[in-house]
């Protein structure tokens, strides 16, 4: 077939030549990112939660720099000292200090927060997609085991996962992420549900369009905005489920600096040493809070119409 | 069970000169922020409706008509959209002045709309029957059971067949012409003083179509409202309209009484237009069509907005915006109700 | 010592006694074994002695209690006491309480305790219902025959199991019974026990003996996972009259309710130590476990990490066994000692980088000594510790195992004041208990310690008659055991907390069992 | 019409659809042979608990050739099955029963590549523009989208102008690349679905009412172009629209549909100005006709009452409950759409399919 | 009711029969004798492991314990625990009365707060109420659960006096217990709410509502909230899954004597029985919850089809 070319143009349209050929190259073509990160960076509270995750990004990358004294180093001679002095945010039962610790932590916190939710959020949206755009057996099926994994323990899983690869990041990020997935899965689903219906995509399925494609690029954009609601959020209640990964001994090693630790270990000064569990809490919301910002921020750039 | 009748009801000309009209709209400027820049998609429309009249807006698609409707009910989104300057005067009133409270007390009983995507513009989670009963609750505080028992009533009077057991259905449920039909009678529900139709067919078959604009005319006729048919189909305009609207790139370049209109248009633009009506008794090579893309609303052109398409455009028109001046026979006498925004008005009116 | 000192107030009758508890496993003497349950049983009924905190044993329903031989114990009984429903306390009634206990289908996780009486093997095989080492000669007399000769016998009859029971108790697992015993204690049921949520005692007005001055007590049951810190709570908000306290909380309490004397602290007859793997590399020989020993500094964690709230333990058995205590028998222990620790680590092949696996149970607040003890592991001799933490039936999984190695924490608290239940259990070669299918150390004894000498040195010590030769014995199975075998790593004695309500109630001590000694509380005047 | 291809037995070969694709069509020569297209959709029952209990039938046994290089019309009321036999060709619903033939393959059980391949050549232009645009799409990649999943059309650095290219043809402002859909008027909306629809080059293009939310220039524009475009690659339209007027204009043959049937079916003199069905005379009576002077003295039919249920069709001619003329007969007999018996084998353009037992020739429309 | 309904039930079936055999399956190869010690860090008398192995049918083969325990299952016989050797289902069934009223009680309050905070932080997006609510909204997730549970119980039980510390089954206990249970659910709902609303308010019958007159109340708590209700209605079907048996902070906290609690001892002793039952029971719930909500989605929204 011949291409469709300037001369092909409508009888009325052809001869105005709106866009001379030599001046196309002008008008850029705004990818679709483009537009998405113009958006985002105009949306204040995006860009300040970008700068905490910037913080966090930066402190996980740089703790040796920036902690002031190692954090795995116990002092039993300072131990439970205050804040304030030579250690600014005080010293932990085993007299490490905090400060150390909380940057430290960032790193761990990283690591678990975002590998788990980005787990659980790609096989949650992979299954949440295929149980919403195919329906019928495979949404049963696929429900069903979301089901399973939301009725199983995880403290069984995660014991499970423990004793097949050992104590450590690894088991605790795959832990969370087994038994969150099928949240995210089922919130993916049910905006599917209505999404699929839609004659965009059908008009994406009569041009040729496979499945991958039309639930990568059509479905998936326009239904993802509560899992990036709740991802947002859960980056911080991972670390936070974590922490109680730790307590009953199934996270990570509890001399390792991480905040969830060190919750768990600042749990039974309460109402005694506050600032044991006071920083890391802070350190945690800060994160959430900075999660959140960039989500929302991310989330309303996605969608062009609130603009 | 069915008829076939001849119709020759030829609507007279309902509009009754002097009467303060029930909407003016006054030198209207709409804008929207994007990022682009300041679109501006109405510049300064003007034009009324008076009780039992029809004026129809026609126009390129684009050219601001739905905004002006929206801007005239108080619906604009906004942000982005603003009404930048202008008046709407409701019985002379300018609504646009009114407290917000105020101006909802209009919408439904003095005043409604009806949609050009009914589907959309029904809420799809609440029954029919809910929807137009709303109308009453809320505008008349009548009791749930009254308002069902209106609400199958206001079904029945816009013709949906069975529409004691179908009140309880949802939007998805009708077919097309049914809910556009639900949304007349929406509109319709508390006799407003003016309506405003934005393309109420567009979504229908000609069949169907011809059910709802008798019917929309039939009530028009029988509540004496005012009516504002939005509509860019030039057959169903020619067969209700008293006056016609004509817009382009968010202005009024041309207004007159029906007949005149298609006689004699007085800009090139609807000269245009009207050339480029399919007809159904004629099978044409190539229609007609007016040449170019419709203006850019970020950066209107200098002059006339229609001077890059216009075939007869000169010098005078690139530089000057023709203003909206009555149009006159050639001996001089007036031509009642006849407007034109074109320089050269006089060269398009009379040959 | 304890805080509190109420001898010569004039008691009172009257008032209810609230305190928290766990759920208990049971409450039924059949198989009634945490400190929560012992406390209901033990208050349900009455056996033939009570246990002082110093492990002084008292007679209770024994008018006398003798044995020439050790074999054969004949227990004079006072007549004339009833249960609550009426039925005698006789010779007949003990033994049908400790028959129903080393029943077969009791399967109760207390019998062990009969194990040394003829006939028990038969009985909990299945072999026979009668306990053939038990007989009444007359209503008053019970005569017990054991297999082998204890001198320290009678003092295991002080253990909730050695109780006597109606004859409406049935069989052990006899849910009505389980639930609300009929028994000849100070206090009886009232209602039955309300699971997970409470179980209430009204005082026994028919008690034969010394009768209980509360007119009830009330136990409320909280969770485990929070109960301390609960109680605590609960003490201070006035919902409890007694409380323990969540360890970091101590010194806060103390501070707070010492001045008001509403402390109480007390000396247990336990220890908390590191089994030390001694069938495995590197610990599986003498040098290399007192190089563990000698590296940790017991005062400083004690100071720091327990913040001044446990005691470093200088030997094995506890001081509360006064006769067989010797202070500083494990020499590694007194002081740490870095230049010796290196010493027997080059002597005892542990070299620097050596893996030292650590393991210990979760969620039970160990976390934070042991990451302590393992920095100074680290420090002084250069090792690498592996810290291994896990949930506790994985824990106690891989103590059995024959292949692990290295340390482990650990804990014990004798069941009734006899050196031999300490010794036996965690130091005999018996007490290991290997299952010859398995490999796997179904005893106490998981550092697999087993020294013939030492076995001999109980054996002797179990059949001499004369008490201060017997603790002679003892004495010296523990130098060689601790001092020459460093066998285990002696830590922390066992010192218990307690927040008591003097303010309102007079008497309240704890028993050897570590509970408050109920039928001694009264209301203040 | 010509006799469509028996259909193969054998399991479908996808290398022989694509050869079979492959192969050029003559102009006049049927490209597209529908044969007793059927589509019933399950019809529930009960708010919550929904059982089956009938089916709407949306398409009940509908059969007509597409010439290569023609235009076939489809006129019919609201809801008489136009779009769900739009749907069924593009094989985005699957038949109940009947047969599609593309260039004498039957298309309907295909899938995968072969579908893929066959997708690339029909392609359709849909009738809502406000929910056939995907609202987080900008415009250039919504028209860029069939080239990005055919990428043998267009190589990659050239799709940026072919997409500006393609706005120019459609005549929006090719400067509009980067904006949303929903900044744009339903008008402009709809011209970026047909310039998607054009974007592949297609054989045959499906427009289900494609200028029905365009105002006239606009329409006139598309109309011009796409019968252009017709001329010049042959391409093949089916031209579903209420607008009689536009019908006639751009068809070469034209389909009355009715309630899930045809009801008469010629060339466009043969339809407009003898029509012979009286649903097809109502139908162009009710045609508002842009001439207000028209207005005093056009004879219009208007019908009464809604067009039946699909799922529950009157028995007979299902256009007997809305018929002037229904008799008798008309409530027994399922009329056949073939040419009426009185008509047979006169040489007169009445003498076209019509499925009515009573068709009679009615001019409605005046011949100029 | 319809066969959808008992399609769903018998779907349960299925699942329950999956997350069962999965269950017993990782319970067999957990290291560790279910029976072989008491609760302390003493060994069992082998005799009477011997004993509880026969008793509890230990020794048979995998498939002949499941085969046993689907038998008794069938009868509604979940077996005996293995500490205090009383019927599982009897120890589980106040806990399960006592679990479900906190996760009702809790859902309650999500729906108040969550929704009501969502709704205005939409309204007055990137006003000081939309920043105050993702401010406390992401406290609620940064500050762990016995965090905040400590705090209030301290403040409004020690200090104040106004609860019981020891639950009492009432009304007036359960409200800290609640709260601190709803809170995370909440933040996370009224993110939710926040983020469909944005969508809702745009859509064009929206607009028909106000050209309707309609005060801005009735276009918001009816047209707007019936529409963006739907992701919330999922989430909180998830999460009233995971309140029934993640309550475990709450429920040590406040002593409230739930599964959560039960689990977490149950796996750390193994008492399989316990762990079993919780599961079993878990599934059947999870299950029916989503069967409840997807038929409420039917209600919610007309358009969706069950079949
Ligand atoms: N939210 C918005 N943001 C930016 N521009 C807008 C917005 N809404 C409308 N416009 C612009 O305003 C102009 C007028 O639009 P309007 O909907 O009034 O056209 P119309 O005359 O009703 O067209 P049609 O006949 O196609 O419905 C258009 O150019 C459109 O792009
Ligand atoms: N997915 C579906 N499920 C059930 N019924 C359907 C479905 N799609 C269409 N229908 C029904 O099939 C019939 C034909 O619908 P179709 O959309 O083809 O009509 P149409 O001729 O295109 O009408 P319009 O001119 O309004 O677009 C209608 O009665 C419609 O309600
Ligand atoms: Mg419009
Ligand atoms: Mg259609």
């Amino acid at each position: 077939m011949t291409e469709l070319t300037k001369s092909d143009a409508g009888a009325g349209t052809a001869q105005t030549a709106a866009v001379p050929a030599e001046a196309e190259p002008a008008i850029k073509r705004i990818t679709q990112w483009g537009e998405i990160r113009h958006r985002f960076m105009a949306n204040r509270l995006a860009v300040v939660g970008l700068i905490i995750v910037g913080l966090l990004l930066f402190a996980a990358a740089f703790a040796p720099l920036l902690a002031p004294y190692d954090p795995l180093h116990q002092d039993l001679a300072n131990t439970l000292a205050s804040p304030g002095g030579e250690h600014l945010l005080g010293t932990d039962a085993l007299g490490r200090d905090q400060l150390s610790r909380i940057i430290y932590g960032a790193r761990i916190a990283v690591i678990i927060g975002l590998a788990s939710i980005f787990l659980a959020c790609l096989i949650g949206v992979v299954i949440g997609a295929l149980a919403g755009y195919f329906g019928k057996a495979i949404d049963s099926v696929l429900m069903r085991v979301a089901d399973v994994f939301f009725a199983f323990p995880l403290l069984i899983g995660a014991i499970v996962i423990i004793i097949v690869m050992g104590r450590g990041v690894a088991p605790v990020v795959i832990s969370l992420a087994v038994f969150s997935w099928p949240t995210v899965s089922r919130l993916l689903r049910s905006s599917i549900l209505s999404v699929r219906e839609a004659d965009y995509v059908l008009a994406a399925r009569a041009l040729g369009a496979g499945t991958t494609r039309i639930i990568v690029r059509h479905i998936i954009p326009n239904s993802i905005a509560a899992v990036m609601a709740y991802a947002a959020f859960s980056v911080g209640s991972a670390i936070v489920a974590e922490a109680a990964l730790s307590f009953l001994g199934v996270g990570v090693s509890p001399e390792v600096a991480e905040w969830g630790n060190m919750l768990s270990a600042g749990r039974d000064f309460l109402g005694v040493k506050d600032y044991l569990w006071v920083y890391p809490s802070i350190a945690i919301v800060l994160t959430v809070l900075g999660f959140v910002f960039v989500g929302d921020g991310l989330r309303d750039a996605l969608d062009p119409k609130l603009r | 069970m069915t008829t076939s009748h001849v119709t020759a009801d030829v609507p007279a000309q309902r509009g009754t000169d002097g009467e303060t009209p029930v909407l003016e709209v006054r030198d209207l400027h709409v804008e929207f922020k994007t990022r682009e820049g300041i679109v501006k998609a109405v510049n300064g429309v003007n034009y009324s409706v008076k009780a039992g009249e029809t004026l129809a807006v026609l126009g390129e698609s684009g050219s601001g008509k739905s905004v002006t409707a929206q801007a005239i009910m108080g619906i604009l989104d906004s942000p982005p959209g603003r009404v930048a300057k202008g008046e709407i005067l409701f019985k002379g009133q300018d609504i646009l002045q009114l407290p917000e409270a105020e101006r909802r007390k209009l919408r439904g009983p003095k005043m409604a709309m009806i949609f050009q995507d009914a589907l959309s513009a029904l809420n799809p989670v609440f029954s029919v029957g809910n929807q137009l009963g709303e109308m009453f609750r809320v505008h008349q505080g009548m009791s749930k059971k009254d308002a069902k028992a209106k609400a199958i009533e206001l079904m029945d009077r816009v013709k949906i067949p069975a529409a004691r057991s179908r009140v309880g259905d949802y939007p998805h449920q009708f077919s097309g012409g049914m809910r556009q039909r639900i949304m007349i009678a929406m509109a319709l529900a508390l006799e407003p003083d003016l309506i405003i139709a934005d393309e109420p067919t567009t979504a229908l078959d000609v069949t169907v179509q011809a059910q709802v604009m008798d019917l929309l005319a039939e009530l028009q006729a029988e509540y004496h409202m005012g009516l504002i048919l939005i509509t860019h189909d030039l057959g169903v305009v020619a067969d209700v309209a008293d006056k016609i609207a004509v817009m382009y790139a968010g202005r009024i370049v041309e207004q007159a009484p029906v007949h005149e209109l298609y006689k004699r248009p007085a800009h090139p633009y609807t000269r245009g237009l009207l050339d480029s009506i399919p007809r159904l008794d004629q099978k044409g090579q190539e229609l007609y069509a007016i040449k170019g893309l419709p203006p850019n609303l970020l950066k209107p052109p200098t002059g006339c907005a229609f001077s890059p398409r216009c075939p007869k455009a000169q010098d005078i028109c690139r530089t000057e915006l023709p203003p909206l001046v009555p149009v006159s026979e050639q001996d001089g006498t007036e031509l009642v109700g006849r407007v034109s925004a074109c320089h050269f008005w006089k060269e398009q009116i009379h040959g | 010592g304890g805080g509190n000192d109420n001898k010569g107030s004039d008691a009172k009758g009257g008032g209810v006694f609230r305190m928290g508890i766990t759920e208990p496993t049971a409450i039924d003497p059949v198989n009634a074994q945490e400190s929560e349950g012992m406390v209901i049983a033990r208050a349900l009924f009455t056996q033939l002695y009570d246990v002082s905190v110093d492990g002084k044993l008292i007679p209770k329903l024994a008018e006398s209690g003798t044995s020439a031989d050790g074999k054969t114990w004949i227990f004079k009984i006072k007549s004339g006491t009833k249960f609550t429903n009426g039925e005698v306390v006789d010779a007949e009634a003990f033994i049908r309480g400790w028959t129903r206990v080393a029943a077969k289908a009791s399967a109760s996780d207390v019998s062990y305790h009969m194990a040394g009486i003829k006939g028990y093997d038969a009985l909990k095989g299945g072999k026979s219902d009668k306990f053939a080492g038990l007989s009444a000669p007359d209503a008053n007399t019970l005569k017990v025959e054991l297999d082998k000769a204890d001198f320290e016998f009678d003092k295991k009859t002080a253990h909730a199991a050695f109780s006597p029971v109606p004859k409406v108790a049935g069989a052990g697992d006899n849910k009505k019974f389980n639930d609300a015993p009929i028994g000849n204690g100070a206090f009886k049921m009232k209602g039955s026990w309300n699971h997970n949520q409470s179980i209430s005692l009204v005082r026994n007005d028919d008690y034969g003996l010394e009768k209980a001055k509360l007119d009830g007590v009330e136990f409320k049951i909280l969770n485990p996972a929070n109960g301390s810190q609960l109680e605590y709570t609960g003490f201070q908000s006035g919902e409890f009259d007694y409380a323990r306290m969540p360890t970091p909380q101590l010194p806060v309490a103390k501070a707070k309710f010492e001045p008001q004397g509403e402390w109480y602290s007390a000396d247990f007859s336990g220890i908390n130590y590191l089994v030390v793997f001694n069938q495995n590399a590197p610990f599986n020989n003498p040098d290399a476990r007192k190089a563990i020993s000698y590296a940790i500094d017991r005062e400083a964690i004690a100071k720091s990490v327990f913040q001044g709230m446990q005691k470093p333990a200088t030997a094995f058995l506890p001081p509360s066994f006064s006769a067989e205590y010797q202070a500083g028998v494990c020499s590694t222990c007194v002081k740490q000692d870095k230049a010796k620790a290196k010493e027997f680590a080059a002597k005892g092949g542990l070299k620097p980088g050596t893996v030292v696996n650590f393991g210990y149970n979760t969620g039970a607040g160990h976390e934070e000594w042991v990451q302590a003890v393992a920095q100074q592991l680290k420090d002084v001799l250069g090792v690498e510790v592996k810290l291994d933490g896990k949930p506790f039936k994985e824990a106690l999984a891989t103590q059995q195992e024959k292949k692990t190695s290295g340390l482990w924490r650990s804990a014990w608290t004798a069941d009734y004041p006899t050196a031999d239940n300490f010794l036996a259990p965690l130091l005999s070669t018996a007490g290991i208990g290997e299952d010859p299918a398995t490999g796997k150390a179904q005893g106490d004894n998981r550092s697999r310690y087993s020294n013939p000498k030492f076995d001999e040195l109980l054996d002797q010590a179990r059949q001499e008659k004369d008490a201060a030769k017997r603790a002679e014995l003892y004495k010296q199975a523990e130098k060689l055991a601790i001092d020459t075998d460093q066998a285990v790593v002696p830590l922390w004695q066992r010192t218990q907390y307690r927040l008591v309500n003097t303010k309102k109630f007079d008497g309240i001590k704890m028993d050897f069992f570590e509970d408050p000694t109920l039928a001694e509380i009264s209301l203040k005047k | 019409m010509a006799e469509p291809i028996k259909k193969d037995e054998a399991a479908v070969d996808v290398t022989a659809v694509e050869a079979a694709i492959e192969r050029k069509v003559d102009r006049g020569e049927p490209i597209l042979q529908v044969r007793n297209l059927v589509k019933h959709f399950p019809l529930t029952q009960g708010i919550l608990f929904k059982k089956q209990v009938g089916a709407v039938k949306a398409v009940d046994g509908v059969s007509f050739d597409l010439h290569q290089g023609e235009t076939l019309g489809i006129v019919g009321e609201s809801g008489c099955g136009k779009s769900t036999v739009a749907k069924l060709l593009m094989l985005l619903e699957t038949a109940t029963a009947g047969e599609v033939f593309y260039k004498g393959q039957d298309i309907t059980k295909l899938s995968g590549r072969a579908l893929k391949a066959v997708r690339r050549n029909i392609q359709m232009v849909f009738q809502d523009p406000y929910t056939s645009l995907n609202p987080r799409m900008t415009v250039g990649d919504i028209i860029g989208e069939p080239f990005d999943i055919h990428p043998e059309v267009a190589p990659k650095g050239d799709r940026r102008r072919k997409v500006q290219e393609l706005l120019d043809v459609v005549g929006l402002n090719p400067e509009y690349i980067n904006r949303y859909p929903h900044q744009f008027s339903g008008g402009q909306r709809q011209r970026i679905g047909i310039a998607r629809g054009l974007a592949l080059n297609p054989e045959i293009i499906i427009c289900d009412e494609p200028v029905s939310a365009l105002d006239v220039s606009v329409q006139a524009q598309v109309i011009n172009l796409m019968g252009k475009l017709q001329d010049e690659f042959n391409l093949s339209y089916i031209f579903i629209a209420h607008d009689l007027s536009i019908v006639r204009h751009i068809s070469d043959r034209v389909g009355v549909m009715y309630l899930g049937k045809m009801a008469e079916i010629g060339t466009d003199e043969q339809i407009y100005e003898h029509p012979t069905h009286p649903y097809t005379q109502a139908l162009l009576s009710a045609v508002p006709v842009p001439d207000p002077e028209a207005r005093a003295n056009r004879e219009r039919i208007i019908l009464t009452g809604d067009v039946p249920s699909p799922a529950n069709p009157p028995s007979g001619c299902s256009f007997r409950t809305r018929c002037w003329k229904a008799q008798e007969k008309c409530s027994q007999e399922a009329p056949v759409l073939a040419v009426p018996e009185r008509f047979k084998g006169q040489d007169t353009p009445a003498a076209h399919s019509s499925a009515c037992h009573f068709a009679e020739e009615k001019q409605i429309v005046p011949v100029h | 009711m319809g066969r959808y309904v008992i399609r769903r039930l018998g779907q349960m079936i299925v699942v329950l029969f999956g997350a069962t055999v999965v269950l017993f399956c990782t319970l067999f190869i957990l290291p560790g004798d279910p029976v072989g010690s008491l609760g302390g860090d003493k060994a069992r008398d082998p005799a009477v492991v011997a004993e509880l192995r026969e008793r509890y049918g230990l020794n048979d083969p995998l498939p002949v314990q499941y085969g046993n325990f689907v038998k008794n299952l069938a009868q509604g016989d979940l077996g005996e625990d293995f500490t205090q050797r009383r019927p599982v289902t009897e120890i589980l069934q106040p806990k399960l009365v006592n679990t479900a009223k906190l996760a009702i009680a809790a859902i309650i309050i999500d729906i108040v707060i969550g929704v009501l905070a969502g709704l205005i932080a939409a309204l007055f997006r990137y006003s000081f109420w939309d920043v105050l609510i993702t401010l406390l909204t992401t406290f609620a997730v940064g500050f762990p659960s016995f965090v905040i549970g400590m705090v209030l119980q301290k403040f409004f039980v020690v200090d104040l006096g106004l609860f019981p510390l020891i639950s009492d089954g009432t009304l007036n206990s359960m409200i800290l217990p609640a709260f601190t249970l709803a809170i995370l659910d909440a933040a996370l709902v009224a993110r939710l709410m926040r983020g469909t609303m944005l969508e809702v308010l745009r859509a064009d019958y929206v607009k028909t509502a106000v050209a309707k007159g309609l005060p801005r109340r009735t276009v918001l708590l009816k047209h707007v909230m019936r529409n963006s209700i739907i992701p919330v209605v999922t989430y909180l079907g998830i999460s009233f899954g995971t309140l029934l048996g993640g309550a475990l902070i709450t429920e040590a906290i406040f002593n409230w004597d739930g599964i959560g609690l039960a689990l977490v001892q149950a796996v750390q002793q193994q008492n399989n029985p316990i762990i079993i039952g919780v599961v079993t029971f878990g599934v059947a719930v999870f299950v029916l919850l989503n069967l409840i909500v997807d038929l409420l989605y039917a209600v919610l929204d007309p358009r969706i089809r069950l079949a």
